[in-house]
């Protein structure tokens, strides 16, 4: 199949080793992805949302139109790209003055939007259209002897009828298996669904009371857990557990917080034997551990 | 010829206590039930509740008939539920109704129990030997069943059942089954019959963590539970044994927390209804976790509004929150969170502090509501009938009971969100409706049972006749000699014969009883076999049959003998133990004189007080059924407050039309006679036969009624206070006075900019109305919405403790809501204040959710000041010398399980006399008490008891004691025959009258000391010939 | 409270005095008839009924003797009432089992004029006569014993009425005090307005209490609470257990005398003369079987427990019980004993008021818990 | 404060759906809410009550609405479907409507180059990794002014168009 590739403003800015796994994975998994030309932002929730609705549609109806063009469905990994995306979507599909208002807007870039166009999240894809069976079979590495954590991006699970695809979106299980589909032991812990807390003003405004509220996650993987590192699959969960570990190292003055953090398609990309300087190579938390017992196995 | 009219049959679908009493009613009355449950067992959720509030005792088995108790083989009704009328089919589906009124041709599934239950001896061999093992339901999963079980423990005689789903088919239990009634291969029984009328009483289902997304999201952990589920958990039944254990390791749970509202009061769930019964279920559960666990227990309680409403709740409620410190927090929580510790973290916001707290407890409670809606659409497509708006069953408007469709009617949950006194009364109220139905269509009673004549053979010295059923000597436990044993009895005096036979229980064995028993010379009888519980009926008719009186009959249970070993006694010896036991009851036998039951005369006439719309409703129905009645009211009209003050309700009733109609038929009605501007000023006699003194307040004159039964229904009226500045102020009303005012026009709010009302004026608290009112939450409502109709630009504010909208009313609160009608909670602590500047009112409260002192000046206050008793319950009390609470309200035998009765047998209650209710309350209550005073007016024989107290009189020096201490009133010193009376269908033969009688000259018939101590005397007594017995 | 008329007298006049007062009280129609101890013509004081004012002569109230315990007098008079305005001079002890006997609807007082009298103790009936004989007066007897002695001749008061915490009357209309008020006077007291009323229409004035009353009796109760405290420890010390009851009880030939005696004992027919305790003789000779032997009568401690369960919570101590055992069986300290008990139990006292109810008349549910084991 | 002079019709403004009328405080959105952890908190339930109270003055000074993570936890959970995240949305809006100093600076970013961050510039990182050319607005002049061009024709930029023209 394929899909249209929305990559939003921090993967391919700060993350690009992620945007790496994900162009690497997904193909070898027969799922072709084609690139969305002069997007713009999402737009995240603290811009155009929290403005008015005409530039928050209208941004939302210039993405989507894109694909619409295309004929293709979007595929985003970002969080809160996917749920703005999809939320506007919704709005429009809903909304027959919205709708019309928003082509009025983007008209002058010739394209039309009908809401053909569906926005779907990559572990959902993965989950749904690959099947955990195909990407056990489809890795040359594994996991196996690792112990992970699974952090479920809030924004692929909430409000459940309009961005979920878990059949329980409170108690969510797609990211873990397909965790375990590449051979790891995924271990619960009371906090599991617990928002990494990195979206949104809250670290910025409390930025004490957010470190504070990620500890208590971090303490529970460490008290709880075995985890040799974290499953992410939005770049924001990914950036903020990654780099909040060294913060919190600095105020708590220890070095116990020192979990690696990979983006789902990192490892996939690491077990289909990728090299790991393309496919995982920024991080705070170093993830060399991780990354040599792979090669190794 | 004319062919024999057909019995009146009823069909009862579902056996839980409002269907169970539904049965019992028509029962007694003589019609044939057919009571079946899906279930397994009958009983339904309570046979699952050890404990009700307010007593946090069980009382089921006081939903039993009282007068006759013999013949409605009174019984522990946890145990199970026996009467010669009723049918009980559990385990069975009604598949079909066809037909129409009074013709109703069903289906009945009886689904497979691949064993015999009426051959089964309910031991249990089966159940040792079975190798499977499974969760078991009625603990919800915290103790283990085998694939055949014992569907509900303390039934008696057990219905054991296999569970198919489970059953390895192994046939282990088939080889060791003693009575060989075990079928593996059985197939479900499909079964037409034919009904005349049809009660539904299936109950709803509840929210379960099984089923629900949500709940299921709840369920971190084991310790995560149903409050259904909890109940068993400290239920003796259940896995209680002195510590409240944590399913998940058995821990003793000290932190508990009880989560409200699960799976109702959620339109996102679309269940934008409230269940009614959690507050109270919640409040008893955390108090009995305290009383069981002990002082160290906590218990939390997060609700959104405590919905004490009922008759005696708020007192609970006070009590479980002042006496047992139960906590309270008003917040719904997100979830709860498993620790590694097994603890649940549950973080909420406490809005007295406005903080945040994280907690951690031992176990967490979910209050899983009623869920109604699937059921109600499976019902109606099998009665073809169509769900209402509201997506429920079609019920007449103002009678709950009764269904659209003729000859249908329906009780308990299914009516709306029940508590247990409603299911009850319901129960009785449906059975009223099909009394009524029935006497209308071409069927006949049941013949009643021929109380036999006294003979002279029971006065001769008594001469006993033993049969021992030794089938107990197969049982490998067993030792007993009964040889021996039969050698060892005939030697006693007065023992005539002793007969020693095989399996008295089967139909073969009774047979060879019958025959030698009519040859016996014996005028007493003891027959020793097992399990007397399961037997009693069968043998009590056998030893009728056989011609001895049933006082003068006694069974034993040899089975206990053998299988139980004799409670601590020092020796193993059966046979001894077995001679010890049926020489003690012999002795016993010996002594007891021949009771014979008195037939109780009858005045067929009933009096109504109170001429409102309960009392109208009542005297209609009983009218209808041929019962002649007396209708006193003490005004001049009819229709009470409702009938004449309320024009229309916020659900769409009329209740002055309604009661206008209604008076209409009343004083058509030949059997009713109507006595206005009359008040009742003293009555004297008993059930049958009562005389009152009425009083005509015009004519100023006395006469005199006679009646067999009473029904009081005074009514009740708004409440007055003198808070908040009432009275001083024309901008201040009351709710009735703004219904009238807006109903008339005088009132106009289309200009009005701000409103303010206020809840709970003088009530719900000590020093006041200590109850909640019920209506005034709805009232005010129902007016906010009208002033928003009026003028929506206006601001209504209702400032309120907690909003009652309980059952489907919770519907109008969120209309209201959603109306731009503005609720503010405040707390008794810190009621609002209300001075007036310049003549109008200005108020002054905390609003809680931003804790912030705000102020109004409305241009009216709307206070809702609640209802009160009418004043003349006191004298109408007096009068019949019935108890009437602080609050003025009338005091009913029990509230739970005897709603509409008093104890003193033959007076009964309806409506606000009883306590604050809904219109259609008070018709239900109207229409069960008029059921309850039908049953005994309706020309059946009334029987006293064989077993009641009687008077000595020659040796009795009228010190009253005995009249002092009855807790039934059954006892009366009369003046002009300078005695003591006791009222025979009133007694329940409790003895206290015995124990306050200190010369013997109150005696419970068939307990005399001498019987006693004769018992004493044989249970110590070591005798020779039993020790070389063998 | 003023409310006292002072009855001075001379040496061996008192009852003169009191003669005097009631044949005045009855000649005003204070009262119709009136119940008091009376000398009686061939020997020994006895309650006597007197409806003709000139036969009160024989007056005697402060005899040192109780033959009979009145409070069974003024029930069988007032069960049934007469309607005749009725004085009845009686002691604590008598009035105290009274109060019971109203409860017990067996005695009514709307008629009675009631007239307590202080009592400094009484004599066995043959002691008493005895003593007369000797010549002891009443008023040398009160005398003697406001001394604080009441031995004479050998012969003593009763063992109850030594530890008898109550020598004034209560719940009476009039008193007749004697201690603390002098030697030469006698005070009535007043205690209700029917007593007002009485002392009026009998045209007695009103006056001050005597000065060394209230000292006085205070005195005489608390020695006599002590003995009560003394002979309870020595009487529980002595009967510790059931053996110790029957070696107390072992001469008991189930007269019942003590029955008749006592004046709370108020069932018409006592249920051990009834058929339930006759026995037939298979009865007997399982019970000797049990044990091998049977004391006869059989039933003796049975008896006085059941009535001990029957009247413990009415006992006044008057030591009647005592005083009819014809095999001088100690019975009083028993029952007085576990009457303080059960009596403290429903924190109940006979004969302290009219209003109390009886235990075991009120119906509660959750009564006494720990001993009934009902637990929630 | 005398509640009376409040504006009551001021939930028109904001959050003009019956959805927010259902609120009965439950405090469902408080408990499991990451930014309730804030200081100061992020109290959803009262800036609903708040606003059906028309509370202006409290509402326009309040910052917490910005603290919001979006997770949409409250969405998920709310009993009445008061649906809240949109609530907070909705109070920005109205927030930004009324104050242009709440006119979030990401929106001028947006405007300028598409993005929040300067996408596709780290072209020597990205051709380390063996990632393409990426063809972003940023590169695409024409179709970055057509993109202008329209946000100039909503509300936000055009009336607060001097934030996005000065050179």
């Amino acid at each position: 199949m394929e899909l249209c590739l929305f990559l939003g403003c921090n993967t391919p800015a700060i993350r690009p080793d992620v945007e790496r796994a994900i162009r690497a994975t997904m193909p070898e998994l027969g799922v072709d992805l084609a690139d969305a030309e002069g997007y713009v932002c999402c737009p995240a929730f603290g811009s155009f949302p929290s403005t008015d609705d005409d530039s928050y549609l209208a941004s939302s109806g210039w993405n989507l139109s894109i694909a619409e063009a295309k004929g293709l469905d979007i595929m985003v990994q970002c969080g809160s790209c996917y749920s703005s995306l999809r939320m506007g979507r919704d709005h429009l599909a809903h909304d027959e003055e919205k709708l019309a208002r928003v082509n009025e807007l983007i008209e002058l870039t010739g394209r039309k939007l009908e809401c053909k166009t569906k926005v779907r999240h990559i572990s959902e894809i993965l989950y749904n259209e690959v099947g955990a069976e195909k990407i056990s079979r489809s890795i040359k590495k594994n996991l196996s002897g690792l112990h992970g954590i699974v952090q479920y991006p809030c924004h692929t699970l909430f409000p459940s009828e309009i961005v979920g695809f878990e059949e329980s979106p409170r108690e969510p299980k797609a990211l873990r298996i397909l965790t375990e589909a590449l051979g790891a032991t995924v271990d619960h812990y009371s906090r599991e669904l617990q928002c990494c807390g990195g979206a949104g003003g809250f670290s910025k405004s409390s930025p004490a009371e957010a470190t504070e509220f990620a500890k208590t996650k971090l303490d529970a993987i460490i008290e709880e857990t075995k985890a040799d590192f974290i499953v992410v699959s939005c770049i924001t969960c990914l950036m903020y557990l990654d780099n909040i570990q060294k913060k919190l190292n600095e105020v708590e003055g220890t070095d116990k917080y020192h979990i690696p953090v990979f983006d789902y398609n990192q490892l996939l990309a690491l077990c289909m034997e990728f090299d790991p300087r393309q496919v995982a190579s920024i991080c705070t938390v170093p993830r060399n551990k991780v990354i040599d017992k792979i090669m190794a196995g | 010829m004319a062919e024999k009219k057909p019995t009146g049959t009823v069909l009862v679908a579902g056996a839980g206590v409002s269907g169970i009493k539904a049965a019992i009613e028509l029962a007694e009355i003589g019609y044939k039930v057919l009571l079946t449950d899906a279930s397994p067992q009958i009983g339904g959720i309570l046979a699952k509740l050890d404990n009700q509030f307010p007593t946090d005792h069980c009382g089921m088995c006081r939903m039993l008939p009282l007068v006759g108790r013999e013949y409605a083989s009174q019984y522990c009704m946890r145990k199970g539920l026996y009467h010669e009328n009723i049918e009980i089919l559990p385990f069975t589906e009604l598949k079909s109704v066809e037909g129409d009124a009074g013709n109703y041709t069903i289906e009945l599934l009886q689904k497979a129990r691949y064993i015999d239950t009426d051959k089964c001896n309910g031991l249990g061999e089966c159940i040792k030997v079975c190798p499977v093992e499974v969760g078991d339901e009625f603990n919800h999963g915290l103790t283990k069943r085998k694939a055949v079980y014992k569907p509900v423990p303390h039934n008696t005689p057990q219905m054991l059942l296999i569970d198919m789903a489970a059953c390895t088919k192994c046939g282990e239990c088939v080889k060791v089954c003693p009575t060989n009634v075990i079928n593996l291969e059985a197939e479900d029984e499909l079964s037409t019959r034919q009904v005349h009328a049809i009660i539904l009483a299936s109950g709803v289902k509840l929210y379960n963590l099984e089923e629900f997304e949500d709940a299921k999201s709840w369920a971190v952990s084991p310790d995560v539970v149903s409050s259904l589920a909890f109940e068993r958990i400290i239920s003796g039944s259940g896995t209680f044994d002195g510590t409240i254990k944590r399913p998940s390791d058995g821990k003793a749970a000290k932190k508990i927390a009880w989560i409200q509202c699960m799976g109702s009061r959620n339109r996102r769930q679309k269940r934008d209804y409230c269940s009614s019964i959690c507050c109270m279920f919640a409040l008893k559960e955390a108090v009995l976790a305290k009383e069981k666990g002990g002082d160290d227990v906590e218990t939390t309680i997060f609700y959104m509004d405590m919905r004490t409403f009922g008759k005696d709740f708020y007192q609970y409620y006070e009590k479980a929150v002042d006496e047992h410190g139960v906590k309270l927090i008003r917040c719904r929580v997100q979830g709860v969170m498993l620790n590694p510790d097994k603890s649940l973290s549950m973080r909420y916001f406490d809005s007295e502090t406005q903080e945040f707290f994280v907690v951690d407890y031992d176990m967490v409670v979910l209050s899983t509501g009623q869920v109604p809606y699937e059921t109600h659409k499976k019902l109606a497509d099998l009665l073809h009938v169509a769900i209402n708006a509201q997506g429920l069953l079609p019920t007449d408007p103002y009678e709950k009971v009764k269904l659209i469709k003729p000859g249908m009617f329906l009780c308990g949950s299914l009516m709306g969100l029940t508590d247990l006194s409603e299911a009850i009364s319901s129960g009785i109220a449906a059975a009223g409706q099909v009394s009524r139905f029935l006497s209308g269509i071409d069927v006949t009673l049941l013949e009643e049972e021929e109380i036999p004549e006294p003979t002279a053979k029971d006065r001769d010295e008594p001469l006993i006749s033993i049969v021992l059923c030794k089938c107990s000597e197969k049982a490998k436990e067993s030792s007993v000699d009964f040889n021996a044993l039969g050698a060892g009895l005939k030697k006693l005096n007065s023992v005539g014969e002793v007969n020693i036979i095989d399996m008295v229980c089967s139909d073969e064995g009774k047979q060879t009883v019958l025959d030698l028993l009519s040859k016996s010379k014996c005028n007493r009888l003891l027959i020793g076999a097992c399990h007397p519980f399961m037997y009693r009926k069968s043998l009590k008719n056998l030893a009728k049959k056989a011609g001895f009186s049933a006082s003068l009959f006694e069974i034993i249970d040899l089975s206990s003998i053998v299988h139980k070993g004799f409670f601590e006694s020092e020796t193993k010896d059966q046979t001894r133990l077995a001679y010890n036991e049926i020489r003690a009851v012999i002795e016993n036998l010996k002594l007891k004189p021949a009771l014979h039951v008195e037939t109780l005369p009858i005045n067929p006439a009933a009096l109504v007080v109170g001429g409102g719309i309960a009392g109208m409703h009542a005297a209609f129905s009983l009218a209808q059924r041929g019962v002649k009645v007396h209708l006193v009211e003490k005004s001049d009209t009819l229709g009470g407050y409702a009938g004449t003050k309320i024009e229309h309700t916020i659900d769409g009733l009329t209740p002055i039309s309604m009661a206008k109609d209604l008076t209409i038929k009343v004083l058509e009605h030949k059997h009713i006679t109507l006595y206005k501007n009359c008040e009742v000023v003293a009555t004297q006699g008993s059930l049958g036969a009562f005389e009152t003194k009425i009083r005509d307040l015009a004519k100023e004159e006395n006469f005199y009624l006679n009646h067999g039964a009473a029904i009081i229904a005074t009514g009740g009226h708004e409440g007055v206070t003198a808070e908040y500045e009432y009275g001083n102020s024309d901008q201040i009303l009351t709710q009735a006075e703004l219904k009238d005012g807006l109903t008339t026009g005088e009132i106009d709010v289309g200009e009005a900019e701000t409103i303010v009302m206020i809840q709970c004026v003088g009530s719900r608290q000590k020093d006041g109305r200590e109850y909640c009112s019920r209506i005034c939450c709805i009232g005010a409502i129902a007016n906010a919405l009208t002033i928003k109709e009026k003028n929506p630009e206006a601001r209504v504010f209702i400032l309120y403790r907690d909003v009652m909208t309980y059952g489907f009313a919770e519907q109008y609160y969120t209309q209201a809501r959603l109306a731009g009608i503005i609720f503010v909670s405040y707390s008794l602590e810190n009621k609002p204040k209300v001075e007036l500047k310049d003549g109008s009112p200005v108020i002054t409260f905390t609003e809680p959710v931003l804790n912030s002192e705000m102020q109004l000046s409305p241009d009216y206050l709307i206070l809702s000041t609640g209802v009160d008793a009418e004043a003349s319950n006191r004298d109408v009390g007096k009068a019949f010398s019935l108890p009437v609470n602080g609050d003025g309200f009338f005091v009913e035998a029990d509230s739970k399980w005897r709603p509409v009765e008093f104890l003193k047998v033959g007076l009964y209650v309806a409506g606000v006399a009883h306590s604050p209710m809904t219109l259609k309350d008070a018709i239900l209550q109207a229409e069960a008490a008029a059921h309850k005073t039908y049953a005994y007016l309706s020309g059946r024989k009334i029987h006293t008891a064989h077993v009641i107290s009687k008077v000595h009189h020659a040796i009795c020096v009228k010190c009253q004691r005995c009249v002092d201490i009855c807790p039934y009133g059954a006892r009366s010193y009369d003046e002009v025959l300078d005695r003591i009376i006791v009222d025979g269908a009133t007694c329940q033969a409790c003895g206290m009258c015995g124990v306050a009688c200190q010369n013997n000259a109150a005696e419970i018939m068939g307990f005399s000391d001498k019987q006693i101590m004769a018992v004493i005397d044989a249970r110590l007594y070591r005798d020779p010939v039993a020790t070389t017995a063998q | 409270m003023a409310n006292f008329t002072k009855l001075s007298f001379k040496k061996g006049e008192l009852n003169q005095k009191l003669a005097d007062l009631f044949k005045g009280m009855m000649e005003k129609g204070v009262v119709d008839a009136l119940l008091a101890p009376m000398i009686q013509p061939k020997r020994g004081v006895m309650l006597t009924l007197v409806t003709d004012p000139s036969l009160v002569g024989a007056i005697d109230p402060f005899a040192p003797v109780v033959p009979v315990n009145g409070a069974r007098i003024a029930s069988s008079i007032t069960g049934k009432p007469s309607g005749r305005k009725t004085a009845m001079v009686l002691r604590s002890c008598e009035i105290r089992a009274l109060v019971e006997l109203c409860k017990l609807k067996q005695a009514h007082l709307d008629d009675v004029l009631l007239i307590g009298m202080d009592c400094l103790g009484r004599y066995e009936n043959l002691d008493f006569i005895k003593l007369r004989a000797e010549g002891q007066s009443s008023e040398a007897f009160i005398e003697k014993a406001l001394a604080g002695n009441t031995e004479s001749g050998g012969c003593d008061v009763s063992g109850a009425c030594k530890i008898c915490e109550f020598p004034v009357a209560d719940n009476v209309d009039l008193r007749l005090c004697i201690i603390g008020t002098g030697s030469d006077a006698l005070y009535i007291e007043s205690l209700t307005p029917k007593g007002d009323k009485a002392l009026e229409t009998a045209g007695l004035g009103i006056g001050e209490a005597p000065a060394g009353r209230e000292a006085a009796v205070q005195q005489l109760v608390k020695k006599r609470k002590d003995a009560c405290d003394a002979a309870f420890a020595q009487y529980r010390e002595s009967t510790p257990s059931v053996d110790a009851l029957e070696d107390r009880l072992a001469n008991c030939i189930n007269c019942y005398n003590c029955r008749v005696a006592c004046p709370v004992c108020y069932c018409k027919e006592c249920v051990f003369v009834t058929d339930t305790f006759r026995h037939n003789g298979d009865q007997y000779m399982g019970w000797a079987d049990t044990f091998g032997t049977l004391k006869m009568p059989t039933d003796t401690i049975f008896y006085h427990l059941t009535r001990m369960s029957h009247m413990s919570l009415f006992c006044v101590g008057c030591g009647q019980c005592t005083s009819a055992c014809p095999n001088s069986i100690d019975l009083m300290p028993m029952f007085k004993a576990v009457a303080q008990k059960t009596q403290a139990r429903f924190d109940y006292q006979a004969g302290r008021s009219h209003e109390e109810k009886q235990p075991l008349t009120v119906f509660e549910n959750d009564e006494l818990v720990e001993v009934t084991g009902q637990i929630k | 404060m005398d509640f009376s002079s409040s504006d009551k019709d001021l939930w028109k403004q904001i959050y003009n759906t019956k959805d927010l009328l259902h609120c009965f405080n439950c405090s469902t959105c408080l408990s499991g809410c990451p930014a309730s952890h804030g200081d100061p908190p992020l109290l959803v339930r009262n800036l609903a009550r708040m606003v059906v109270y028309g509370l202006e003055e409290d509402l326009l000074n309040d910052d917490t609405p910005w603290a919001c993570v979006s997770c949409s936890r409250c969405e998920e959970m709310c009993p009445m479907d008061v649906k809240p995240f949109e609530m907070i949305l909705a109070i920005r809006r109205w927030q930004t409507l009324n104050d242009e100093t709440r006119v979030p600076t990401a929106i001028v970013e947006i405007y300028k180059r598409g993005y929040t961050q300067s996408v596709g510039t780290n072209t020597e990182l990205r051709k380390s990794l063996g990632l393409p050319e990426l063809q972003t607005i940023t590169k695409m002049p024409e179709m970055l002014k057509l993109y202008q061009e329209m946000l100039m024709k909503t509300p936000v930029v055009s009336e607060n168009d001097y934030m996005f023209n000065e050179e």
